[in-house]
Protein backbone atom coordinates (compact mmCIF):
# COMPACT_ATOMS: atom_id res chain seq x y z
CA UNK A 1 0.00 0.00 0.00
CA UNK A 2 2.31 2.96 -1.08
CA UNK A 3 1.52 6.51 -2.59
CA UNK A 4 4.28 7.77 -4.33
CA UNK A 5 5.12 11.34 -6.15
CA UNK A 6 7.49 10.72 -8.94
CA UNK A 7 9.65 12.97 -10.70
CA UNK A 8 10.66 10.51 -13.16
CA UNK A 9 9.40 8.15 -15.72
CA UNK A 10 6.53 5.51 -14.56
CA UNK A 11 7.37 1.73 -15.83
CA UNK A 12 3.85 -0.30 -15.11
CA UNK A 13 5.51 -3.69 -15.28
CA UNK A 14 8.24 -2.56 -13.01
CA UNK A 15 5.06 -0.62 -10.47
CA UNK A 16 2.84 -3.84 -10.93
CA UNK A 17 5.35 -6.21 -9.88
CA UNK A 18 4.98 -5.42 -6.38
CA UNK A 19 1.68 -6.17 -6.39
CA UNK A 20 2.37 -9.99 -7.41
CA UNK A 21 0.13 -12.13 -4.85
CA UNK A 22 -0.52 -15.76 -5.26
CA UNK A 23 -3.96 -15.10 -3.24
CA UNK A 24 -5.09 -12.72 -6.16
CA UNK A 25 -7.55 -14.04 -9.24
CA UNK A 26 -7.73 -10.08 -10.23
CA UNK A 27 -5.70 -7.24 -11.13
CA UNK A 28 -6.79 -3.88 -12.12
CA UNK A 29 -4.79 -1.47 -13.73
CA UNK A 30 -5.64 2.34 -14.31
CA UNK A 31 -3.40 4.59 -16.19
CA UNK A 32 -4.12 8.59 -17.09
CA UNK A 33 -2.46 9.12 -19.89
CA UNK A 34 -1.56 13.28 -20.88
CA UNK A 35 -4.06 13.59 -24.43
CA UNK A 36 -4.13 16.39 -26.59
CA UNK A 37 -7.14 17.79 -25.77
CA UNK A 38 -9.55 18.64 -22.89
CA UNK A 39 -13.10 20.31 -23.45
CA UNK A 40 -12.60 21.73 -26.80
CA UNK A 41 -9.02 22.78 -26.80
CA UNK A 42 -5.94 21.12 -28.49
CA UNK A 43 -3.08 20.46 -25.73
CA UNK A 44 0.65 20.27 -26.10
CA UNK A 45 1.95 19.52 -22.94
CA UNK A 46 0.86 19.27 -18.84
CA UNK A 47 2.96 20.25 -16.09
CA UNK A 48 2.02 18.88 -12.55
CA UNK A 49 3.14 20.15 -9.69
CA UNK A 50 2.32 18.82 -6.06
CA UNK A 51 3.08 19.56 -2.50
CA UNK A 52 4.65 16.63 -1.72
CA UNK A 53 4.50 15.75 1.85
CA UNK A 54 1.03 16.28 2.20
CA UNK A 55 -0.01 14.57 -1.15
CA UNK A 56 1.90 11.04 0.11
CA UNK A 57 0.22 11.56 3.30
CA UNK A 58 -3.49 12.19 1.90
CA UNK A 59 -2.92 9.40 -1.42
CA UNK A 60 -1.41 7.07 1.69
CA UNK A 61 -4.80 7.79 3.85
CA UNK A 62 -7.01 7.02 0.70
CA UNK A 63 -5.44 3.61 0.18
CA UNK A 64 -6.21 2.73 3.72
CA UNK A 65 -9.45 4.08 3.53
CA UNK A 66 -9.92 2.04 -0.11
CA UNK A 67 -8.89 -1.15 1.98
CA UNK A 68 -10.68 -0.97 4.77
CA UNK A 69 -14.12 -0.86 2.38
CA UNK A 70 -13.30 -3.04 -0.75
CA UNK A 71 -12.03 -7.05 -0.02
CA UNK A 72 -8.35 -6.26 -1.60
CA UNK A 73 -5.17 -7.56 -0.89
CA UNK A 74 -2.76 -4.96 -2.07
CA UNK A 75 -3.18 -1.27 -3.92
CA UNK A 76 -0.47 1.34 -5.22
CA UNK A 77 -0.34 4.76 -6.89
CA UNK A 78 2.32 6.84 -8.33
CA UNK A 79 1.75 10.21 -9.58
CA UNK A 80 4.19 12.03 -12.21
CA UNK A 81 5.42 16.30 -11.67
CA UNK A 82 7.01 17.80 -14.02
CA UNK A 83 6.56 19.07 -17.77
CA UNK A 84 4.40 15.66 -19.69
CA UNK A 85 4.15 14.94 -23.05
CA UNK A 86 1.00 13.71 -25.15
CA UNK A 87 0.91 10.58 -24.23
CA UNK A 88 3.02 10.22 -21.36
CA UNK A 89 1.82 8.35 -18.17
CA UNK A 90 0.77 11.13 -15.70
CA UNK A 91 -0.43 8.38 -13.12
CA UNK A 92 -1.08 5.08 -12.55
CA UNK A 93 -3.26 3.00 -9.89
CA UNK A 94 -2.87 -0.70 -9.37
CA UNK A 95 -4.56 -3.15 -7.12
CA UNK A 96 -5.04 -6.49 -6.39
CA UNK A 97 -7.77 -8.52 -5.16
CA UNK A 98 -8.97 -12.37 -5.07
CA UNK A 99 -12.15 -10.98 -7.21
CA UNK A 100 -12.63 -9.02 -9.95
CA UNK A 101 -15.56 -6.46 -8.42
CA UNK A 102 -13.04 -5.36 -5.62
CA UNK A 103 -10.51 -4.77 -7.71
CA UNK A 104 -12.57 -3.17 -10.30
CA UNK A 105 -13.80 -1.02 -7.48
CA UNK A 106 -11.21 0.10 -5.38
CA UNK A 107 -9.08 0.77 -8.59
CA UNK A 108 -12.01 3.55 -9.26
CA UNK A 109 -12.34 4.71 -5.69
CA UNK A 110 -8.41 5.40 -5.33
CA UNK A 111 -8.77 7.34 -8.91
CA UNK A 112 -11.48 9.13 -7.95
CA UNK A 113 -10.13 10.40 -4.64
CA UNK A 114 -6.62 11.36 -5.93
CA UNK A 115 -8.25 13.58 -7.98
CA UNK A 116 -10.55 15.44 -5.22
CA UNK A 117 -8.68 15.48 -2.40
CA UNK A 118 -4.29 14.90 -3.06
CA UNK A 119 -2.56 18.57 -3.69
CA UNK A 120 -1.28 17.91 -7.27
CA UNK A 121 -2.31 20.37 -9.53
CA UNK A 122 -2.21 20.64 -13.43
CA UNK A 123 -1.51 23.33 -15.56
CA UNK A 124 -2.43 22.99 -19.27
CA UNK A 125 -0.55 24.10 -22.31
CA UNK A 126 -2.85 25.11 -25.38
CA UNK A 127 -1.15 24.63 -28.72
CA UNK A 128 -2.37 27.95 -29.11
CA UNK A 129 0.62 29.14 -26.68
CA UNK A 130 -2.04 29.40 -23.30
CA UNK A 131 -1.93 28.15 -20.26
CA UNK A 132 -4.52 27.26 -17.73
CA UNK A 133 -4.45 25.99 -14.20
CA UNK A 134 -7.04 23.54 -14.39
CA UNK A 135 -9.97 23.80 -11.83
CA UNK A 136 -8.55 27.67 -10.84
CA UNK A 137 -10.78 29.52 -13.09
CA UNK A 138 -12.38 32.23 -11.51
CA UNK A 139 -14.42 33.73 -14.04
CA UNK A 140 -14.56 30.35 -16.26
CA UNK A 141 -12.80 31.60 -19.16
CA UNK A 142 -10.35 28.68 -20.14
CA UNK A 143 -9.94 26.20 -17.68
CA UNK A 144 -12.27 23.28 -16.89
CA UNK A 145 -14.95 23.57 -14.20
CA UNK A 146 -13.91 23.72 -10.30
CA UNK A 147 -14.84 20.26 -8.90
CA UNK A 148 -16.67 20.53 -5.47
CA UNK A 149 -14.24 20.96 -2.87
CA UNK A 150 -13.70 18.21 -0.29
CA UNK A 151 -13.90 18.46 3.12
CA UNK A 152 -11.31 20.20 4.83
CA UNK A 153 -9.59 17.85 7.66
CA UNK A 154 -7.98 14.81 6.74
CA UNK A 155 -10.39 11.27 5.91
CA UNK B 1 3.70 40.30 14.97
CA UNK B 2 3.70 36.25 14.28
CA UNK B 3 6.48 34.81 12.09
CA UNK B 4 5.33 32.25 9.54
CA UNK B 5 6.95 30.43 7.05
CA UNK B 6 4.69 30.26 3.44
CA UNK B 7 5.13 27.61 0.77
CA UNK B 8 3.02 28.53 -2.53
CA UNK B 9 1.61 25.91 -5.32
CA UNK B 10 0.72 26.45 -9.07
CA UNK B 11 -1.62 29.28 -9.18
CA UNK B 12 -1.13 30.70 -5.75
CA UNK B 13 3.09 30.32 -6.89
CA UNK B 14 2.60 32.18 -10.10
CA UNK B 15 0.20 35.24 -8.61
CA UNK B 16 2.87 35.64 -5.37
CA UNK B 17 5.50 35.22 -7.83
CA UNK B 18 7.46 33.07 -5.30
CA UNK B 19 7.27 29.92 -3.78
CA UNK B 20 8.35 30.86 -0.18
CA UNK B 21 8.62 33.24 2.11
CA UNK B 22 8.74 34.06 5.77
CA UNK B 23 6.27 36.61 6.78
CA UNK B 24 5.68 38.56 10.09
CA UNK B 25 1.91 39.44 10.16
CA UNK B 26 -0.37 40.86 12.58
CA UNK B 27 -3.36 38.06 11.02
CA UNK B 28 -4.45 35.95 14.30
CA UNK B 29 -5.93 33.01 11.86
CA UNK B 30 -5.22 31.25 9.03
CA UNK B 31 -8.19 32.86 7.00
CA UNK B 32 -7.31 36.77 8.11
CA UNK B 33 -3.50 36.02 6.99
CA UNK B 34 -5.45 34.58 3.21
CA UNK B 35 -7.60 37.61 3.37
CA UNK B 36 -4.37 39.88 3.79
CA UNK B 37 -2.06 38.32 1.19
CA UNK B 38 -4.99 38.08 -1.21
CA UNK B 39 -5.52 41.84 -0.86
CA UNK B 40 -1.71 42.55 -1.47
CA UNK B 41 -0.71 40.24 -4.39
CA UNK B 42 -4.16 40.51 -5.86
CA UNK B 43 -4.99 36.33 -5.74
CA UNK B 44 -8.16 35.86 -7.83
CA UNK B 45 -9.26 32.37 -5.69
CA UNK B 46 -11.76 33.28 -3.34
CA UNK B 47 -11.33 31.98 0.22
CA UNK B 48 -14.06 29.47 -0.47
CA UNK B 49 -12.19 27.71 -3.59
CA UNK B 50 -8.64 27.34 -1.42
CA UNK B 51 -7.92 24.95 1.48
CA UNK B 52 -5.00 25.34 4.61
CA UNK B 53 -3.01 22.94 5.18
CA UNK B 54 -0.35 24.03 8.73
CA UNK B 55 2.66 22.24 9.92
CA UNK B 56 2.16 19.78 7.16
CA UNK B 57 -1.29 18.56 8.02
CA UNK B 58 -5.17 19.80 6.37
CA UNK B 59 -6.47 22.19 9.32
CA UNK B 60 -9.41 24.52 9.51
CA UNK B 61 -9.16 28.46 8.71
CA UNK B 62 -10.03 29.45 12.22
CA UNK B 63 -6.97 27.92 13.17
CA UNK B 64 -5.08 30.19 15.22
CA UNK B 65 -1.22 31.20 13.68
CA UNK B 66 1.19 30.23 16.34
CA UNK B 67 5.31 31.83 16.39
CA UNK B 68 6.82 29.68 13.54
CA UNK B 69 3.81 27.68 11.76
CA UNK B 70 4.72 26.55 8.39
CA UNK B 71 1.21 27.58 6.20
CA UNK B 72 0.57 26.15 2.50
CA UNK B 73 -2.62 27.31 1.02
CA UNK B 74 -4.07 24.53 -1.15
CA UNK B 75 -5.61 25.55 -4.51
CA UNK B 76 -8.76 23.51 -5.92
CA UNK B 77 -6.49 19.95 -6.52
CA UNK B 78 -6.35 18.80 -10.12
CA UNK B 79 -4.34 15.30 -10.17
CA UNK B 80 -4.63 12.76 -12.75
CA UNK C 1 -11.08 -4.05 -31.36
CA UNK C 2 -9.55 -7.42 -31.37
CA UNK C 3 -10.17 -10.77 -29.21
CA UNK C 4 -7.90 -13.35 -29.31
CA UNK C 5 -7.41 -16.38 -27.63
CA UNK C 6 -3.16 -17.41 -26.92
CA UNK C 7 -1.87 -20.61 -26.40
CA UNK C 8 1.45 -18.78 -25.37
CA UNK C 9 2.29 -16.57 -22.05
CA UNK C 10 0.83 -13.34 -22.75
CA UNK C 11 2.63 -9.77 -22.09
CA UNK C 12 0.70 -7.19 -21.27
CA UNK C 13 3.13 -4.32 -22.33
CA UNK C 14 3.18 -5.41 -25.53
CA UNK C 15 -0.44 -6.10 -25.83
CA UNK C 16 -1.42 -2.39 -24.23
CA UNK C 17 0.98 -0.88 -27.08
CA UNK C 18 -1.70 -1.52 -29.84
CA UNK C 19 -4.06 0.71 -27.49
CA UNK C 20 -1.89 4.20 -27.18
CA UNK C 21 -3.83 6.76 -28.83
CA UNK C 22 -3.52 10.27 -27.87
CA UNK C 23 -6.88 11.32 -27.70
CA UNK C 24 -7.25 8.94 -24.73
CA UNK C 25 -7.35 10.54 -21.33
CA UNK C 26 -7.56 7.01 -19.69
CA UNK C 27 -6.68 3.34 -19.89
CA UNK C 28 -8.16 0.64 -17.64
CA UNK C 29 -6.51 -3.05 -17.86
CA UNK C 30 -7.95 -6.09 -16.43
CA UNK C 31 -5.66 -9.26 -16.11
CA UNK C 32 -6.73 -12.62 -14.90
CA UNK C 33 -4.12 -14.17 -12.92
CA UNK C 34 -4.53 -18.17 -11.35
CA UNK C 35 -4.66 -18.23 -7.67
CA UNK C 36 -4.23 -20.25 -5.24
CA UNK C 37 -7.78 -21.45 -3.95
CA UNK C 38 -11.58 -21.06 -5.18
CA UNK C 39 -13.81 -21.34 -2.46
CA UNK C 40 -11.89 -23.43 0.42
CA UNK C 41 -10.04 -25.43 -2.33
CA UNK C 42 -6.27 -25.29 -2.65
CA UNK C 43 -5.51 -24.88 -6.28
CA UNK C 44 -2.04 -25.86 -7.99
CA UNK C 45 -2.51 -24.97 -11.40
CA UNK C 46 -5.60 -24.75 -14.09
CA UNK C 47 -6.27 -25.83 -17.53
CA UNK C 48 -7.79 -23.74 -19.99
CA UNK C 49 -9.37 -24.88 -23.33
CA UNK C 50 -11.38 -23.15 -26.17
CA UNK C 51 -13.55 -23.51 -29.03
CA UNK C 52 -11.60 -21.12 -30.63
CA UNK C 53 -13.32 -20.32 -33.63
CA UNK C 54 -16.44 -19.24 -31.74
CA UNK C 55 -14.66 -17.96 -28.45
CA UNK C 56 -12.94 -15.40 -30.93
CA UNK C 57 -16.23 -14.74 -32.89
CA UNK C 58 -18.35 -14.33 -29.64
CA UNK C 59 -15.73 -12.20 -28.26
CA UNK C 60 -15.40 -9.72 -31.32
CA UNK C 61 -19.04 -9.37 -30.59
CA UNK C 62 -18.82 -8.83 -26.95
CA UNK C 63 -16.38 -5.80 -27.65
CA UNK C 64 -18.13 -4.51 -30.65
CA UNK C 65 -21.30 -4.03 -28.21
CA UNK C 66 -19.36 -2.49 -25.77
CA UNK C 67 -17.83 -0.17 -27.98
CA UNK C 68 -21.68 0.99 -28.72
CA UNK C 69 -22.64 1.40 -25.37
CA UNK C 70 -19.73 3.19 -23.55
CA UNK C 71 -17.48 6.12 -24.88
CA UNK C 72 -14.34 4.59 -26.03
CA UNK C 73 -10.99 4.49 -28.10
CA UNK C 74 -9.85 1.17 -28.21
CA UNK C 75 -10.45 -2.73 -26.55
CA UNK C 76 -9.15 -5.89 -26.38
CA UNK C 77 -8.78 -8.79 -24.72
CA UNK C 78 -6.47 -11.81 -24.95
CA UNK C 79 -7.12 -14.84 -23.10
CA UNK C 80 -4.59 -17.78 -22.78
CA UNK C 81 -5.49 -21.61 -22.93
CA UNK C 82 -3.23 -24.65 -22.05
CA UNK C 83 -2.17 -25.46 -18.22
CA UNK C 84 -1.26 -22.30 -15.93
CA UNK C 85 0.72 -22.55 -12.95
CA UNK C 86 -0.18 -19.95 -10.28
CA UNK C 87 0.54 -16.97 -10.84
CA UNK C 88 0.17 -17.10 -14.37
CA UNK C 89 -1.95 -14.61 -16.57
CA UNK C 90 -4.97 -15.97 -17.90
CA UNK C 91 -6.44 -13.28 -19.73
CA UNK C 92 -6.09 -9.42 -20.16
CA UNK C 93 -8.66 -6.89 -21.27
CA UNK C 94 -7.30 -3.25 -22.44
CA UNK C 95 -9.42 0.11 -22.73
CA UNK C 96 -8.76 3.00 -23.27
CA UNK C 97 -11.05 6.15 -23.46
CA UNK C 98 -11.01 9.98 -23.52
CA UNK C 99 -12.65 9.85 -19.88
CA UNK C 100 -11.79 7.35 -17.42
CA UNK C 101 -15.30 6.40 -16.34
CA UNK C 102 -16.07 4.91 -19.79
CA UNK C 103 -12.94 3.27 -19.26
CA UNK C 104 -14.03 1.15 -16.52
CA UNK C 105 -17.43 0.37 -17.00
CA UNK C 106 -16.11 -0.95 -20.48
CA UNK C 107 -13.21 -3.23 -18.75
CA UNK C 108 -15.62 -4.23 -16.56
CA UNK C 109 -18.38 -5.48 -19.04
CA UNK C 110 -16.03 -6.66 -21.03
CA UNK C 111 -14.46 -9.49 -18.77
CA UNK C 112 -18.19 -9.74 -17.08
CA UNK C 113 -19.34 -10.75 -20.87
CA UNK C 114 -16.47 -12.69 -21.63
CA UNK C 115 -16.56 -15.10 -18.46
CA UNK C 116 -20.48 -15.35 -19.32
CA UNK C 117 -20.48 -15.97 -22.52
CA UNK C 118 -17.08 -16.78 -24.59
CA UNK C 119 -16.73 -20.88 -25.12
CA UNK C 120 -13.80 -21.08 -22.74
CA UNK C 121 -13.56 -24.00 -20.04
CA UNK C 122 -11.18 -24.16 -16.66
CA UNK C 123 -10.65 -27.38 -15.00
CA UNK C 124 -8.69 -26.93 -11.80
CA UNK C 125 -6.13 -29.27 -10.12
CA UNK C 126 -6.16 -28.66 -6.90
CA UNK C 127 -3.61 -29.45 -4.56
CA UNK C 128 -4.86 -33.06 -3.48
CA UNK C 129 -4.70 -34.10 -6.58
CA UNK C 130 -8.69 -33.81 -7.64
CA UNK C 131 -9.81 -31.68 -10.27
CA UNK C 132 -13.14 -29.91 -11.21
CA UNK C 133 -14.17 -28.17 -14.46
CA UNK C 134 -15.57 -25.52 -13.75
CA UNK C 135 -19.65 -24.42 -13.69
CA UNK C 136 -19.80 -28.15 -15.09
CA UNK C 137 -20.30 -29.88 -11.70
CA UNK C 138 -24.02 -31.33 -11.78
CA UNK C 139 -24.09 -33.11 -8.11
CA UNK C 140 -23.01 -29.45 -6.21
CA UNK C 141 -20.17 -31.35 -4.53
CA UNK C 142 -16.78 -29.72 -5.93
CA UNK C 143 -16.93 -27.01 -8.34
CA UNK C 144 -18.64 -23.37 -8.19
CA UNK C 145 -22.13 -23.15 -8.94
CA UNK C 146 -23.43 -22.85 -12.71
CA UNK C 147 -23.22 -18.93 -13.63
CA UNK C 148 -26.96 -18.29 -15.54
CA UNK C 149 -27.34 -19.53 -18.57
CA UNK C 150 -27.00 -17.24 -21.52
CA UNK C 151 -29.19 -17.05 -23.60
CA UNK C 152 -28.86 -19.02 -26.96
CA UNK C 153 -28.09 -17.39 -30.28
CA UNK C 154 -25.29 -14.74 -31.49
CA UNK C 155 -25.54 -11.57 -29.05
CA UNK D 1 -29.90 -41.03 -41.53
CA UNK D 2 -27.92 -37.89 -41.10
CA UNK D 3 -24.08 -38.53 -41.03
CA UNK D 4 -22.96 -35.48 -39.14
CA UNK D 5 -19.54 -34.06 -37.63
CA UNK D 6 -19.13 -33.58 -33.60
CA UNK D 7 -16.30 -32.02 -31.56
CA UNK D 8 -16.45 -31.87 -28.13
CA UNK D 9 -14.71 -29.98 -25.72
CA UNK D 10 -14.12 -29.94 -21.60
CA UNK D 11 -16.13 -32.14 -20.12
CA UNK D 12 -17.76 -33.75 -22.79
CA UNK D 13 -14.66 -34.45 -24.25
CA UNK D 14 -13.40 -36.34 -20.95
CA UNK D 15 -16.91 -38.17 -20.75
CA UNK D 16 -16.98 -38.34 -24.58
CA UNK D 17 -13.35 -40.34 -24.15
CA UNK D 18 -12.60 -38.28 -28.05
CA UNK D 19 -11.88 -35.02 -29.47
CA UNK D 20 -14.23 -35.29 -32.41
CA UNK D 21 -15.91 -37.79 -34.32
CA UNK D 22 -18.30 -38.85 -37.72
CA UNK D 23 -21.42 -39.71 -36.16
CA UNK D 24 -24.45 -41.10 -38.36
CA UNK D 25 -27.93 -40.60 -36.72
CA UNK D 26 -31.42 -40.55 -36.96
CA UNK D 27 -32.28 -37.75 -34.75
CA UNK D 28 -33.92 -34.62 -36.60
CA UNK D 29 -32.77 -32.10 -34.33
CA UNK D 30 -29.67 -30.91 -32.08
CA UNK D 31 -31.81 -31.98 -28.94
CA UNK D 32 -32.58 -35.12 -30.19
CA UNK D 33 -28.94 -36.01 -30.45
CA UNK D 34 -27.90 -34.81 -27.29
CA UNK D 35 -29.96 -37.09 -25.80
CA UNK D 36 -29.14 -40.19 -27.70
CA UNK D 37 -25.59 -39.49 -26.91
CA UNK D 38 -26.19 -38.78 -22.91
CA UNK D 39 -27.94 -41.81 -22.91
CA UNK D 40 -24.85 -43.30 -25.24
CA UNK D 41 -22.18 -42.18 -22.87
CA UNK D 42 -23.47 -41.09 -19.67
CA UNK D 43 -23.01 -37.25 -20.04
CA UNK D 44 -24.00 -35.59 -17.08
CA UNK D 45 -24.66 -32.04 -18.06
CA UNK D 46 -28.31 -32.03 -18.54
CA UNK D 47 -29.22 -30.34 -21.57
CA UNK D 48 -30.70 -27.02 -20.26
CA UNK D 49 -26.96 -26.36 -18.97
CA UNK D 50 -25.89 -26.86 -22.40
CA UNK D 51 -25.78 -24.99 -25.50
CA UNK D 52 -25.09 -26.07 -29.31
CA UNK D 53 -23.10 -24.63 -32.26
CA UNK D 54 -24.05 -25.75 -35.05
CA UNK D 55 -21.61 -24.60 -38.40
CA UNK D 56 -19.57 -22.07 -35.98
CA UNK D 57 -22.59 -20.45 -35.18
CA UNK D 58 -25.12 -21.04 -31.72
CA UNK D 59 -28.10 -22.18 -32.62
CA UNK D 60 -31.68 -22.95 -30.88
CA UNK D 61 -31.60 -26.78 -29.65
CA UNK D 62 -34.81 -27.37 -32.41
CA UNK D 63 -32.13 -26.56 -35.47
CA UNK D 64 -33.05 -29.67 -37.62
CA UNK D 65 -29.41 -31.83 -38.53
CA UNK D 66 -28.51 -31.11 -41.82
CA UNK D 67 -26.34 -33.80 -43.78
CA UNK D 68 -22.44 -32.41 -43.04
CA UNK D 69 -23.46 -30.30 -40.24
CA UNK D 70 -20.93 -29.66 -37.63
CA UNK D 71 -21.94 -29.49 -34.03
CA UNK D 72 -20.32 -28.64 -30.81
CA UNK D 73 -22.26 -29.25 -27.86
CA UNK D 74 -20.92 -26.35 -25.48
CA UNK D 75 -20.71 -27.30 -21.53
CA UNK D 76 -21.36 -23.90 -18.84
CA UNK D 77 -17.97 -21.70 -19.86
CA UNK D 78 -15.65 -20.64 -17.57
CA UNK D 79 -13.10 -18.62 -18.94
CA UNK D 80 -11.21 -15.52 -16.59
Amino acid sequence: MTFRISTTPLDPPTLARDLLDLRAGAYVEFQGWVRNHNEDQAVQALEYEAYVALAEKEGARILAEVATRHAILGAACVHRTGLLQLGELAVWVGVTAAHRGAAFEACRAIIDETKARVPIWKKEHYTSGATGWINCATRGDFATPAAPQPQAGPG
Amino acid sequence: MTSVQLHYFALLREQRGLSSEVLATSATDAAALYAELSARHGFTLPIDRVRVAINGEFAPWNTPLLEGAELVFIPPVAGG
